[in-house]
């Protein structure tokens, strides 16, 4: 479904991607694991098309997405959650998804009916029921839990109905009961759209367990990637976090 | 606790002054202005904020004095006259908006327009409509009356007039200039509508006067602009032999002073129509040699018992020296006052107008001791004008010559049909 | 258009010494001015509008510190002092109590001010304009200089300026206090958790900037009229100057004045009726290039 | 739909009260108070759809004042155009200026936006205060702007240009409501709530800040127009940077997140100079203490301050509904 090629970017001389090839099947669930600064929130922002990679190709079923304009890519199906979530604080929750689905359907510039539009509402609410935000339905985004803030970010993304969905760090800021009620959720959503989702992720624990491959970053290129077993068991990743601060990490 | 506690009750008390005001701006003003009715109500909205805020207070003041001793000698049929002054900060709209207030709202019976050029036409167009007697104090732009798409029968002008300015000013000019073989002459002038005209016509009859003289450089500082130094330069590099300006105010005072530090006025005579006003006259603290100024209200011109008088009384009562506009708003207030005597107290648009038109007023501002309201056009005409010999203290002006007004009659004939406001 | 005329003055020295001279002079008073706002933009994040009140202030200041004193220079640093003070009393009672609302909100205070300011000069001084009249020592006659005309009293008002200029620009780079202030620029609360009193510093730079108001009012003093309201028309002045230098640097204030000044000085000769189109156009060109203006960093 | 239907009841009922004025025999002071807010109105709450809903500071704003009521004055002493053709042509003249000026501000963000929009507008009021022969440079269009009567309507009569001034108002008003309540609307508020987001949900956010320019321009052309026929005239300072400035104070004198709270602050700030002008000669001191007291007493328009406390109390219901559903689920998890 995704397919980096050769994908180098660097910023004033600093290389923050160098030369990174990867493979996304269709429908997988991936996880992107990498010490801090290994370039991961990078490789979303050049899926994204925040900025162009120097060099290197990025094929969406097959079409070179590189270069194209931020608007674009969204348009062709790569969603993204941020790892602050990015949210629109005056907006309530129900409001926040109908303004985003009908973005998706084109409608963000009609004046003649009144918001929200019927067709839209119907999508929101069933991303609501989905992420299990029914129930703040009507709280102002800017009122929300950070719990909540996180998960109408990725129903902010889920709107646009991506084939590719992006989430950085789903769990950033999360007590660990929290965190594994986020990871089941992100992981019911994905069954339920059978979509190809990325995350990036700190707590080995939920990697593990989660995701079907996992890649690791460090130092703008890739390291390792496999099943969570190989990944697990390579000697190149443990001395990379051993280096870092494995204890906690990779226990 | 406390804290919130008191905020809220001043925000309360605040919220409540406000509904007050707002209920005494809607119902209180007419209440008021039926306790007093009884009096002549003359409305005048001027100028009383901003940088020309002189304007307004001296143009007041040659009203009030004027209106004062009428309202001593006990009015007209037992009612007095009152002054309903607004401030309309010089803005067109706010000027109509004002002025319609001040007839409907305030029910006042005449209009004495001491607006700036552009308000008065903003006024023009307000009394064309609703047809009350209106007398345009301060503007000086010819086009207001002499242009007959403009004319309003019951709007009058008793401000100078910029052509007639223009003419005597160029009679004077070509005589100096002639005498002292004054050739090429610069312009420095506010690059607004009355600079410009003003400035044009002044040339062009100082060329009808003398037919050597020719305008070698123009320069035109906006209003109100702070620094002329530029201007200044440019006048210098420009080396003529006499300079007109038709600046005024604090901009004329600006311009001197910073003109004086380059010696500018050493290597050439000046002539500056705007700067013998008190205020401006005094303010200047490095006086030029060889400038000459127009006539705008000196106390020594004309050099009469009555002029001084009325100076002396002026000063006394309004609290600081009179100005051009002073006198210009004195006549104006003497011209309601003797057309409310013809009527009998009836302030009817039609019949004051009727009565003013063509009225001919004993006026120690008057060449012939008389000012008249000429009837062809609604303007002013006889009083004195001219130019003078500029001084650095009292009397300011010396050596002063009226311009006689048969020839600029005659000129303002031939320029009306230019302009094509006659055949 | 007359850009023969143009031509024809930059061909003669005698005129370009002339109008170079005479656009510093526009110039380094309106760095003064500018250099304050942009040192308060800076610093506080706040768009002072109240600035051309404060210039009026530290004229009518100057105004009466010499018709008391007589000395022209006792007068420039009074009023200077005077407004400052004036400046941390403006920031401490008013300002500092809008500084987390919306920025309109801090535009409506600065509104306020200039209106009541320009009433009270109204009352206090009269609405005549009045002029303070050149000081005796600089009474002299013009210098000449390759054929060009200086006067001396603005050769002495292009030196103050740069003078207070360089000097604040030290004071800014090379002390402590200079700093902190470009710290607190960066990040406030930062500067804040490490135990230094931001809110002091706040107040020093709103005073500093008055300051320089208050120092270019007095410059003028001897050449400029004084009226109520004359600190409108210097405002948007030295807003395109704060734009075209860059919000926040005052070596771009130093620069951009020079531009405008000499714009006016050349531009009077060359395009007389569009000076002031042509200043606007700078800016806009400018902001349309480079929003962040020739020497601001971008902003937060 | 039920929002949309209230809406029109509300503006016709408004229309009602407004056209009851002359009936009900108000004074003629009172129906010139409400044409001058009127125009004025239009202006405030126009700039508001930029300020408030789209987060875009425009400090030029007066700019399409001045250019609706220069063109529908120069079109109408021209004398080839009926007042309906005069309106017309206003509207596509600002328009196209709108999208000329608007194609290149909207890319800037923020402060910058501010500047170049105040440039914008300082070269436009210096093209009218040059252009003499054509604008009347600083005197403005005077001698009057001819009305001849159309569709049976004299403009020439005061009740008559009070009626068409109250619909052309309600109309524009209704508009204005009708773009905030549309989808387009929610855009706006996206993009204003945070642009980068709403980029990344496929929003041109350059092409809807252009509409959203365009449309809010045409809406202060006609408050521009209101202005010019009440005036019969058009004055240069229609567009300086003072009348955004006087705009900008009106939207904060009432408040920036209600849809009639620019109205609500063009009355205050009206009646304000009404009450100081006829009871002072000192406007400005009394204007500015004023401004002062509510500025620091409320800190916020105070219909701001009113949308806050009751948009507080909805949302301690909505989270009065949440917190019972979490303690549910949790009580389901225990279980």
């Amino acid at each position: 479904m995704l397919k980096l090629e050769n994908l180098k970017k660097s910023f004033g001389g600093v290389a923050a991607t160098r030369d990174v090839t990867l493979d996304f099947a269709d429908g997988s669930l991936s996880a992107i694991i990498g010490p801090n600064g290994a370039g991961k929130t990078t490789l979303f922002n050049l899926i994204t098309g925040r900025f162009p990679p120097d060099t290197g190709r990025i094929l969406l079923a097959g079409e070179n997405i590189a270069g194209l304009s931020q608007r674009r890519i969204v348009r062709l199906g790569v969603g993204r959650a941020f790892q602050v979530a990015s949210l629109f604080p005056t907006l309530t929750v129900s409001e926040a998804l109908a303004a985003a689905a009908q973005a998706h359907q084109r409608r963000e510039t009609v004046l003649r009916s009144p918001f929200p539009l019927a067709t839209t509402t119907k999508h929101g609410d069933e991303i609501m029921e989905l992420l299990g935000l029914t129930r703040v339905a009507g709280i102002l985004s800017r009122n929300l839990s950070h719990g909540d803030q996180k998960l109408l970010d990725i129903g902010l993304a889920l709107a646009l109905e991506p084939k590719v969905l992006l989430l950085d760090e789903p769990t950033a800021g999360m007590g660990p009961e929290e965190r594994w009620r986020m990871i089941e959720t992100v992981q019911r959503l994905w069954r339920a759209r059978r979509m190809t989702l990325i995350f990036i992720e700190h707590d080995m624990d939920i990697v593990f367990k989660v995701a079907q491959t996992v890649r690791v970053l460090s130092y703008g290129s890739v390291l390792a990637e496999g099943t969570p077993d190989e990944v697990r068991t390579n000697p190149k990743v443990i001395e990379a976090y051993l280096g870092k601060s494995a204890h906690g990490a990779v226990a | 606790m406390t804290s919130t506690e008191s905020r809220r009750a001043s925000r309360r008390q605040v919220l409540k002054g406000a509904g007050a005001l707002a209920a005494a701006g809607v119902i209180g003003a007419p209440a008021i202005s039926k306790a007093q009715t009884g009096t002549i109500k003359i409305g005048v909205p001027t100028i009383l904020s901003g940088r020309v805020a002189i304007l307004g207070q001296t143009s007041v003041g040659g009203l009030k004095v004027v209106f004062d001793k009428f309202n001593a000698a006990g009015g007209i049929n037992g009612r007095k006259i009152e002054m309903v002054v607004r401030d309309s900060k010089g803005a067109p709209q706010e000027a109509a908006k004002v002025t319609r207030d001040l007839i409907n709202n305030d029910k006042c019976e005449i209009i004495l327009d001491a607006e700036a050029s552009s308000a008065a036409f903003a006024v023009q167009e307000v009394i064309r409509e609703i047809g009350v007697l209106c007398l345009h104090s301060n503007s000086e732009t010819s086009s207001l009356t002499a242009d007959p798409k403009l004319h309003v029968p019951t709007a009058f002008r008793t401000a100078r007039q910029g052509i007639h300015d223009a003419i005597g000013g160029g009679d004077y000019a070509a005589k100096i200039a002639k005498a002292k073989g004054l050739k090429k002459w610069a312009t420095c002038s506010p690059d607004y509508a009355y600079g410009r005209s003003n400035t044009a016509e002044f040339m062009e009859y100082a060329k009808h006067f003398d037919g050597n003289i020719q305008v070698v450089e123009e320069s035109w500082p906006k209003l109100f602009q702070p620094d002329y130094t530029e201007v200044v330069t440019k006048l210098l590099n420009a080396k003529a032999d006499a300079m007109y300006s038709a600046l005024w105010g604090g901009d004329l005072v600006a311009f001197i002073d910073q003109a004086n530090l380059y010696g500018l006025f050493d290597k050439q005579a000046s002539f500056m129509v705007n700067l013998g006003d008190y205020g401006v006259v005094d303010q200047v603290k490095q006086f030029p040699q060889g400038v000459y100024s127009g006539g705008r209200y000196n106390r020594t011109v004309p050099a009469t018992k009555e002029n001084e008088e009325w100076y002396q009384n002026y000063v006394k009562t309004q609290k600081h020296k009179p100005t051009n506009w002073s006198w210009e708003n004195a006549v104006a207030a003497e011209f309601v006052v003797e057309a409310l005597k013809k009527t009998n107290g009836d302030t009817n648009g039609k019949k004051m107008a009727e009565a003013i038109k063509g009225m001919t007023l004993k006026s120690q501002f008057g060449t012939k001791g008389t000012v008249t309201m000429r009837a062809e056009d609604n303007t002013l005409v006889d009083y004195i004008i001219g130019y003078g010999v500029s001084l650095s203290k009292e009397p300011y002006v010396s050596d002063f010559q009226a311009s006689a007004w048969e020839p600029i009659f005659e000129l303002e004939k031939q320029w009306k049909k230019k302009q094509g406001y006659i055949s | 258009m007359d850009l023969d005329a143009l031509l024809r003055c930059v061909g003669t020295t005698s005129c370009v010494v002339t109008q170079l001279t005479s656009g510093m002079i526009i110039g380094m008073l309106l760095f003064l001015i500018a250099s304050g706002v942009t040192l308060i933009f800076g610093v506080l994040n706040v768009i002072n509008f109240a600035h051309g009140s404060l210039y009026m202030i530290g004229a009518y200041a100057a105004w009466t510190f010499y018709q008391l004193t007589g000395s022209y220079f006792v007068s420039a640093l009074g009023a200077a002092v005077a407004v400052g003070m004036l400046g941390v009393l403006f920031e401490r009672v008013l300002m500092s109590k809008v500084y987390g609302s919306n920025v309109l909100m801090q535009l409506l205070v600065c509104y306020a001010v200039v209106l009541i300011s320009d009433d009270l000069i109204k009352i206090i001084w009269g609405p005549v304009p009045l002029s303070m009249g050149m000081p005796p020592e600089f009474r002299l006659p013009p210098i000449r200089f390759m054929g060009g005309v200086i006067p001396p009293f603005y050769l002495f008002m292009i030196l103050a300026a740069m003078a207070i200029g360089l000097l604040l620009w030290l004071v800014i780079v090379r002390t402590r206090f200079g700093s902190v202030v470009r710290a607190a620029a960066i990040n406030g609360p930062m500067v804040s958790a490490l135990g230094i009193r931001v809110n002091l510093y706040y107040a020093a730079v709103f005073g500093i900037g008055s300051a320089l108001a208050g120092a270019a009012g007095a410059l003028a003093a001897p050449v400029r009229s004084l009226t109520p309201g004359m600190g409108f028309s210097i405002l948007i002045e030295s807003f395109i100057v704060t734009v075209i230098g860059g919000m926040g640097s005052i070596v771009g204030a130093f620069v951009a004045s020079i531009i405008i000044g000499l714009t006016r000085s050349f531009g009077s000769i060359g395009f007389p009726l569009f000076v002031d189109g042509v200043m606007f156009l700078i800016m806009a060109l400018v902001l349309i290039f480079k929003p962040s203006g020739l020497f601001g960093r971008p902003h937060r | 739909m039920a929002g949309r239907w209230r809406d029109l009841g509300l503006a016709a009922l408004g229309l009602l009260v407004l056209l009851l004025v002359p009936v009900v025999g108000a004074p003629p002071a009172i129906r010139d108070f409400i044409m001058f807010g009127m125009a004025y109105g239009l202006l405030a709450m126009s700039l508001n759809l930029l300020i408030g809903y789209t987060g875009l500071v425009s400090f030029g704003h007066a700019m399409f004042f001045a250019a609706g009521a220069y063109a529908f004055g120069l079109a109408m002493q021209s004398g080839k155009f009926s007042i309906p053709g005069a309106f017309v042509l206003a509207m596509a003249f600002t328009a196209t200026m709108a999208l000329i000026v608007g194609a290149i501000c909207v890319r800037l963000n923020e402060i910058y936006f501010a500047f170049l929009t105040l440039a914008f507008q300082m070269l436009f009021y210096n093209i009218i205060l040059g252009w003499v022969s054509f604008t009347g440079g600083d005197q403005g269009l005077m001698g009057g702007i001819p009305r001849p009567k159309f569709l049976g309507i004299d403009l020439a009569d005061r009740t008559q240009l009070y009626i068409f001034c109250s619909v052309a108002f309600v109309v524009c008003i209704a508009i204005l409501r009708q773009v905030v309540t549309s989808p387009f609307g929610y855009t706006l508020r996206m993009i204003r709530d945070n642009q980068e987001r709403a980029a990344f949900l496929g929003i041109n956010v350059t092409m809807v800040k252009l509409a959203c320019f365009v449309i809010s321009a045409c809406i202060a052309g006609v408050g521009g127009i209101l202005l010019t026929l009440f005036v019969s005239g058009a004055y240069p300072n229609f567009g300086f940077w003072t009348t955004s400035g006087e705009a900008i104070f009106m939207i904060l004198l009432g408040g920036s997140n209600v849809f009639l709270g620019p109205l609500v602050g063009t009355v205050i700030l009206r009646l304000l100079n009404d009450i100081t002008v006829s009871y002072t000669s000192h406007t400005e001191l009394v204007l500015g203490i004023v401004i002062l007291v509510l500025v620091l007493g409320l800190r916020k328009g105070p219909l701001d301050l009113l949308a806050d406390r009751w948009e507080n109390r909805r949302q301690a219901k909505a989270q009065a509904v949440r917190d019972a559903a979490d303690k549910d689920a949790q009580a389901g998890r225990d279980a």
